[in-house]
């Protein structure tokens, strides 16, 4: 089949800068900012907890205090846990939800009252929010897709590894790989499974795949570095080197490098904890912000192709010495990384 | 003779590895008192819970009033007016007593509980049976003998026609007996039928008019009690003739094993002080609730005491625990074997050896071999009736069980044995050979106390008698001089206590 | 003797006792060959390894699990797969990949799955703490600190030695099975042949004529907690050599597919019932389950649903009916 | 005597007790605790998990236990929301659609529990699985839509009150006149007191349990109801912390694991304690993995408490 081009723009979310005034939330500082999250439970939402804390510690002229709280992965908790920061007063509210539908109700009545929210990692369905700090999944389900796709040169099997059952980002990931997909009429999708993403699961999914169709499958799409890292391993163990995707968590990006797989990974990066404390900073200085705020991320492969190329070489981001659990592409000083 | 109101045909009942009940024809007329007797596992109770609609039969039909009538489940025994009195202890601990004995059929009050409604017919009924005990009560907190005068008062208030009681008598004695009798007469007066199980042949003759006889879950005969004595009686359940006499007394060598010194139980105010010896048979005689399980349970440690000290063989405790009763050589056989006796879930084997365990292991591992042949042994000795040794428990019948139980404490060869209620719920067969048992084990030097609510029990058996009332020695008579008005009377605290020789020191 | 014969009547029972008996082993044997009907896939020697390879941790956090049901009165042990994920952070933190390093803070994990275990144990039979209570309470206070201790990422590398006995063979077996067959052969050994297994079933049987009998029914229970304390522990090791990441949730969701395991395998609730092969059987068609679902390309959501279905079905093969 | 009755109702006496000591104890320390709004943030915090909690504090009542709970709410807050799609008018249909499929389910458990005799925590676990199972095949991420007018449900205020507080209220009331004013209530705990000796005086046992398990199934459906109108959407992962969370503040309240003793009037302090401990650390600011560590603690604390009273 012939290789199909793509521009890099096409991948990018192109309503990214809309501007917004916000002279309307303009206050004086010192700020007390509220920051609702979803939970702590993996070391993704980890890193993106302390990126927040981090940048509000570098502003502490400005920040009086930051109150966070963690509402375990259960949207009701957070519904709670949002109205009690409210409760105590906050200026600003930082809301990365649980499920984009649940906390919707909550986050409109908020903005209706007049307290501005900005929105980390996953929105509220309603556009009743003042800014959204995010990287998008159906980008990085694109990217990964065309990736793999054109690896392949257009042709071949691939199985997909998705996320969670039931949670957003993993179909969202989805969505945007099927619209790749589809465009490539001779890939064929074997078989989908979630994997939870959990690195236990990806390997006993990817192992009862291999012995499904063995040496059928060419490739190999993981909407994660943690089932990926599981993945991997059950492909090394079979001896079967395919292209595999996944993200810059550290265990993935270092067992790549290991077994020296053709490999993708592009960062859902931690470091838009950071940025979302900074938009919310412009927020309550009255300076405009965009709508939706896309963090840059960073594209690794091994082995690039006509339309995704490295944007450093893979061993600069693998770090053996590193815990498995490190998401790479953050911002945090050496102080705040998890020791 | 009257036309039969109730008609059993043919009725077979299996459960697994035992034919509880064979091709079994029962029938009776209204206006008697029919006994039904019979050994342990014969199948009285199983009949009767046919009759009750707890099981259902395997084959065969009943009638009732001439109609032939299916019964599906107790409810539906109800509704034909069939009420029962079961074995068992049938009341639920956390509800109050009015709610026990109205259970299932609660009166209403636009389609709610009439509770006062309740309370007052509760105790309307528990006034005619002579008891007091307050309907709002927890049926928990109720001795053993209330909670039976409460299924009693249970069983009346269906006003049914046809009244069951599965050996009513086996934890009421005294008073409460002779209510329950006052009942059954008038009961019977007014029309109505009543089933009575019981092993005491002596209330069989007392109140009943035929007696229906069962053996091996096979029916042996229905006669009327008129045209037979207790000799007839017994020939026809155990299928031979039974000296009913008590094996002569005849001690050991006598020595102090148990001395309680100002022991006061947890349940009681008074302390205690009385001394238990080798080679002989202390009856300890009482009322219901006159603290006699309370004292064998505190000399085997299963219950903390609240003061004094219990030496044993010279060494002294305050703190007892079954570990260190075992250990110093003391058997409990308790009076519930269900609860506290057996583990129904387990084969005999495992039953017998409970607590001689520890003493025939080596390293971690218990010897196979000994302990099926200790076992064996037992089986052997005791006429202990299952098909294999590794036959769950729960198989076997009440007699059998609790001749099991006397095994595993005789196989710890004990110093001192304790028997609450030994012969409750036992057959006239069984019975004597336990009576046997104990004589030989207190001829041979073990110490046996021995409680039971049966005074023939205590006098044709015991060297020694100790008669408890509230939680104190009300005073110790020896047997040959004693008589079971004397006993009484010291048992319902109506002599003053006697300090007889044995006691205190 | 006479009393032998004249007790052995009715043999019509024989048969339906025996099917309750085996029947976990018939329908393990029923769905072994249905799979490899349905599955060419599934009879290749390497799949039966990997299904092998993931019942083994499973299987030894259920031996624990088989001793705490057996001990009766509502007894299970929920903090299992709790203490499996901190002993893959704890490895992994503190070997950093040495194999030199491994035996001593194997060690420590031990202690600490044995002193859970203690405090299950204490909780349960000195505070009378209804184990569900008891061991949810103490799964919960272990992921705290086990966060705590990670601060959310774990760190650290597993020693090759432990990557070994994960997902290595000898020769034809994986050893994790292989020390999978050891731990339930000695299981069977205590249960069966040794004065603490006779003396558990009767505390799970009975627990009052246990105590009359002089047995020390809090320290059979403690010891039982501290068992599965101590499976839980080999088993986080077993399956962090297997995955090879420290992951914070190493083993989740085995607390309750090990009681689905044990259950199905013919031990009771009421204890004092049942025992370790028959669970073994049931990790094993658990995880049969969830390999033929990805072998048949079934979406993985219906795996909970033929888990569900599966878990009801063999359960109710040991229940008699109550009253009919 | 009448000391008596009060030595039987101490457990429940004593869940009061905390919840007033930490009621008032809370409000001194934190000045936001005691404000009208954060007041009414707790009580539409507290409906949730009040109305699961009603039909667990059942379940458990006769001996039983019901794991299912979760999923149901799951799977009647996905099917409210993915059926409804915003439509108001299809609002009624859809609700008595979703609670008759609940009673199904609580149906099945029963049903299955009274036939096969398998222990209730393996049947329920067992059709935890199959609901949640199938509530992912039905939607694989949270979906669907509420009409405006079904808010109301979870944010609507009636006077100073939220509304839902009378949801919640209803639902506990009408469990305790069940539980105490019905035969039924009486069956319930003679069942689980005893169960074989409830079935021979002629209680209907088997009919009891099943109808507790479509109790707390239907709970769970009010409960899916709730969530669907406070999230406006379904997720197929919302109920998955009730499986265990229900079970917590019956016991709290003191309703034993073995059945027969206990009941809503201490479930439902029970419930109250829980939301204000899980409230006031957030007022505190407590670090979340301390807060797992107090939540552990309490449930072990609490009920350590009281089984050591007998
Ligand atoms: N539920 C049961 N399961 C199995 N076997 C049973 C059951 N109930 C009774 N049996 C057996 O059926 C037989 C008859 O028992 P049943 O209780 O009817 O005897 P019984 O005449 O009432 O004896 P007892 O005088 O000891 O009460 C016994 O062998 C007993 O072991
Ligand atoms: N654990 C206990 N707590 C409170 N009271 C108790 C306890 N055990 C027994 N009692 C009460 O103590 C009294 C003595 O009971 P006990 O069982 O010792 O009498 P008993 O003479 O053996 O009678 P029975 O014939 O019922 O065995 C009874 O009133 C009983 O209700
Ligand atoms: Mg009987
Ligand atoms: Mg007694």
């Amino acid at each position: 089949a012939e290789e199909r081009q793509f521009s890099r723009s096409y991948l990018w979310d192109s309503n990214a800068v809309v501007m917004q005034d916000m002279t309307k939330y303009k206050k004086n500082p010192p700020y007390t900012i509220g920051f609702s999250n979803a939970s702590i439970s993996n070391s993704w939402r980890v890193f993106m907890d302390r990126e927040v804390r981090a940048e509000a510690e570098k502003h502490k002229d400005l920040i009086k205090t930051l109150y966070v709280t963690d509402a375990q992965d259960k949207p009701d908790k957070q519904i709670g846990d949002t109205e009690d920061l409210v409760a105590k007063g906050c200026d600003l509210i930082i809301l990365s939800a649980a499920t984009m539908a649940a906390l919707d109700p909550i986050a409109t009545r908020i903005h209706k009252q007049g307290i501005p929210i900005v929105c980390l990692d996953r929105r509220v369905k309603s556009d009743n929010f003042t800014s959204f700090v995010t990287a998008s999944n159906f980008t990085q389900g694109r990217m990964m897709m065309l990736w793999l796709c054109q690896m392949l040169k257009g042709k071949g099997n691939i199985v997909m590894l998705p996320g969670m059952a039931g949670a957003g980002p993993a179909e969202e990931r989805i969505i945007g790989a099927k619209e790749i997909l589809s465009q490539f009429p001779d890939v064929k999708v074997l078989d989908m499974q979630y994997t939870s993403w959990s690195p236990s699961e990806g390997k006993r999914i990817m192992a009862a795949m291999i012995q499904s169709f063995g040496n059928k499958i060419e490739g190999v799409w993981c909407d994660s570095g943690l089932q990926g890292s599981g993945a991997i391993e059950a492909l090394q163990e079979a001896g079967l080197k395919v292209p595999i995707t996944g993200e810059d968590l550290n265990a993935y990006l270092t067992r790549v490098q290991k077994y020296e797989f053709p490999a993708m990974s592009i960062g859902f990066p931690v470091k838009m904890g950071a940025e979302a404390v900074r938009t919310s900073l412009k927020v309550l200085q009255g300076i405009p912000v965009p709508f939706i705020v896309n963090v840059t991320r960073k594209v690794l492969t091994t082995v690039d192709t006509a339309d995704v190329k490295s944007d450093q070489p893979w061993d600069t981001m693998a770090h053996p010495e590193w815990p498995g659990d490190w998401w790479i592409d953050n911002t945090l000083p050496q102080n705040w990384l998890p020791k | 003779m009257a036309q039969a109101i109730l008609e059993m045909k043919s009725i077979t009942k299996n459960f697994p590895g035992v034919r509880a009940v064979d091709k079994v024809d029962f029938s009776c007329v209204s206006g008697e008192v029919h006994a039904l007797v019979g050994e342990n596992g014969a199948g009285k109770s199983t009949l009767m819970k046919i009759l009750a609609g707890a099981y259902p039969q395997d084959e065969g039909s009943i009638r009732l009033k001439n109609r032939q009538i299916h019964m599906a489940s107790p409810h539906d025994a109800q509704r034909h007016g069939i009420s029962i009195i079961y074995q068992e202890f049938n009341l639920i601990p956390d509800l109050t007593v009015a709610d026990n004995v109205f259970l299932g059929r609660e009166p209403k009050k636009h389609g709610l509980i009439d509770k006062r409604r309740i309370s007052q017919l509760t105790e309307k009924l528990l006034s005619q049976l002579d008891v007091k005990i307050d309907p709002y009560e927890r049926a928990r907190n109720l001795s053993v003998a209330e909670q039976q005068m409460v299924e009693v008062a249970k069983a009346l208030s269906l006003n049914a026609d046809i009244i069951i009681m599965d050996e009513p008598s086996a934890v009421v004695s005294g008073k409460e007996l002779d209510a329950l009798f006052g009942i059954i007469r008038s009961l019977k007066q007014a029309g109505k039928l009543i089933i009575y199980i019981s092993h005491r042949l002596a209330e069989i003759f007392e109140i009943a008019d035929r007696v229906t006889v069962l053996k091996d879950g096979r029916l042996v005969d229905t006669i009327e009690i008129a045209n037979v004595d207790k000799q007839a009686l017994i020939r026809m359940m155990v299928g031979r003739s039974l000296d009913e006499t008590f094996p002569p007394k005849k001690r050991g060598p006598v020595e102090e094993i148990v001395v309680l010194k100002n022991v006061r139980l947890t349940t009681h105010r008074e302390p205690l002080n009385l001394t238990i010896r080798s080679g002989e048979i202390l009856g300890v005689a009482g009322l219901v609730g006159s603290g006699r399980t309370a004292l064998a349970r505190a000399i085997f440690g299963a219950d903390p005491i609240e003061e004094g000290e219990i030496v044993i063989q010279g060494e002294s405790f305050s703190r007892l625990t079954p570990r260190i009763a075992i250990s110093e050589g003391i058997g409990f056989v308790t009076e519930d074997r269900k609860k506290e006796g057996v583990v129904h879930c387990l084969p005999v084997k495992n039953n017998l050896t409970f607590p001689i365990l520890n003493r025939i292991h080596k390293l971690f591992f218990v010897k196979d071999d000994e302990e099926k042949a200790i076992c064996a042994r037992c089986i052997e000795q005791f006429n202990i009736r299952t098909p294999t040794l590794d036959q769950l428990i729960r198989y076997l019948s009440g007699g059998n069980q609790q001749k099991v139980i006397i095994a595993k404490w005789i196989n710890a060869q004990p110093r001192l044995i304790i028997m609450d209620e030994p012969t409750r719920g036992i057959d006239v067969g069984a019975k004597a050979e336990i009576y046997n048992l104990m004589r030989r084990l207190a001829t041979e030097g073990t110490g046996i106390m021995m409680i039971s609510s049966e005074l023939p029990e205590i006098i044709g058996l015991s060297d020694r008698i100790l008669v408890m009332h509230q939680g104190r020695v009300a005073g110790e008579l020896s047997p040959q001089d004693a008589t079971e008005e004397e006993i009484l009377s010291l048992a319902t605290g109506q002599t003053k206590p006697i300090h007889a020789s044995g006691a205190g020191q | 003797m006479e009393a032998y014969t004249a007790w052995t009547g009715s043999r019509r029972f024989a048969f339906k006792s025996t099917f309750e008996k085996y029947g976990i082993y018939i329908f393990l044997i029923i769905l072994f060959i249905f799979a490899s009907f349905v599955s060419p896939a599934f009879l290749q020697p390497q799949n039966l390894k990997d299904v092998l390879h993931q019942a083994a941790a499973l299987g030894i956090v259920a031996i624990g699990q088989t001793f705490v049901i057996l001990g009766g009165r509502g007894g299970l042990d929920l903090s299992v797969a709790s203490v499996m994920a901190t002993v893959a952070v704890i490895i992994a933190k503190n070997t950093g990949g040495q194999n030199e390093l491994l035996l001593p803070v194997a060690l420590v994990c031990v202690l600490f799955g044995l002193l859970v275990g203690l405090a299950n144990g204490l909780l349960v039979t000195k505070r009378k703490v209804p184990p569900f209570m008891a061991t949810l309470g103490m799964m919960i206070i272990i992921e705290g600190f086990r966060f705590i201790y990670t601060k959310g990422a774990p760190k650290g590398d597993f020693p090759p030695i432990l990557r070994f006995l994960g997902r290595g063979d000898l020769g034809p077996i994986p050893v994790s099975v292989l020390s999978l067959a050891a731990l339930t052969a000695i299981a069977v050994i205590i249960l069966r042949k040794t004065l603490f297994g006779r003396q558990l079933y009767a505390v799970g049987g009975n627990i009052h004529t246990a105590y009359l009998s002089g047995y020390n029914a809090d320290v059979i229970l403690t010891i039982t907690y501290m068992a599965s304390g101590l499976t839980a522990v080999i088993a986080g090791m077993y399956l962090a050599g297997w995955i090879g990441i420290a992951d914070n949730w190493v083993g989740k969701g085995y607390e309750l597919d090990s009681i689905a395991a044990v259950v199905m395998g013919g031990t009771s609730f009421e204890g004092g019932q049942g025992g370790v092969l028959g669970t073994i059987a049931g990790v094993l068609i658990i995880m049969m389950i969830y390999n033929l679902i990805l072998l048949l390309h079934l979406p993985i959501q219906v795996q909970y649903i033929v888990k569900g279905a599966v878990i009801i079905l063999a359960a109710s093969f040991y229940v008699r009916r109550s009253s009919t | 005597m009448m000391f008596k009755r009060w030595k039987e109702h101490w457990p429940t006496i004593v869940v009061f007790i905390v919840l007033v000591v930490l009621f008032v104890g809370t409000s001194f320390v934190s000045e936001v605790f005691f404000t009208g709004r954060n007041l009414k943030n707790l009580l539409r915090q507290a409906a949730a998990l009040g109305i699961v909690s009603t039909g667990q504090t059942f379940a458990i009542l006769i001996g039983g236990i019901d794991l299912s709970i979760g999923s149901v709410v799951s799977l009647t807050s996905c099917l409210t929301t993915g059926i409804l799609e915003g439509q108001g008018h299809l609002l009624i249909p859809v609700i008595c659609l979703v609670i008759a499929i609940a009673v199904l389910i609580g149906f099945l458990n029963g049903f299955m529990i009274t036939r096969t005799g398998v222990h209730p925590l393996i049947v329920t676990l067992g059709m935890m699985s199959i609901v949640q199972g199938a509530v992912l095949v039905y939607t694989k991420a949270p979906a669907g839509s509420i009409p405006e007018s079904f808010m109301f449900l979870a944010w609507g205020e009636v006077g100073f009150l939220p509304f839902p507080v009378f949801y919640f209220a209803a639902v506990a009331f009408l469990g305790i006149f069940v539980l105490h004013r019905t035969a039924f209530g009486r069956y319930v705990y003679a069942t689980g007191g005893n169960e074989e000796v409830a079935r021979l005086s002629g209680v209907k046992t088997n009919r009891v349990k099943i109808v507790v398990y479509i109790i707390s199934a239907f709970t769970a459906a009010l409960t899916g109801l709730f969530l669907a109108s406070r999230m406006g959407m379904g997720d197929p992962l919302a109920g998955e912390r009730y499986m265990l969370d229900s079970i917590v503040p019956v016991l709290i309240g003191g309703t034993s694991l073995t059945g027969g003793k206990g009941g809503l009037v201490g479930t439902l302090p029970g419930v109250f304690i829980i939301t204000i401990l899980s409230n006031a650390m957030n007022l505190f600011g407590v670090s979340s993995y301390w807060q797992w560590i107090v939540q552990g603690a309490i449930i072990i604390l609490a009920v350590a408490f009281y089984w050591k009273q007998k």
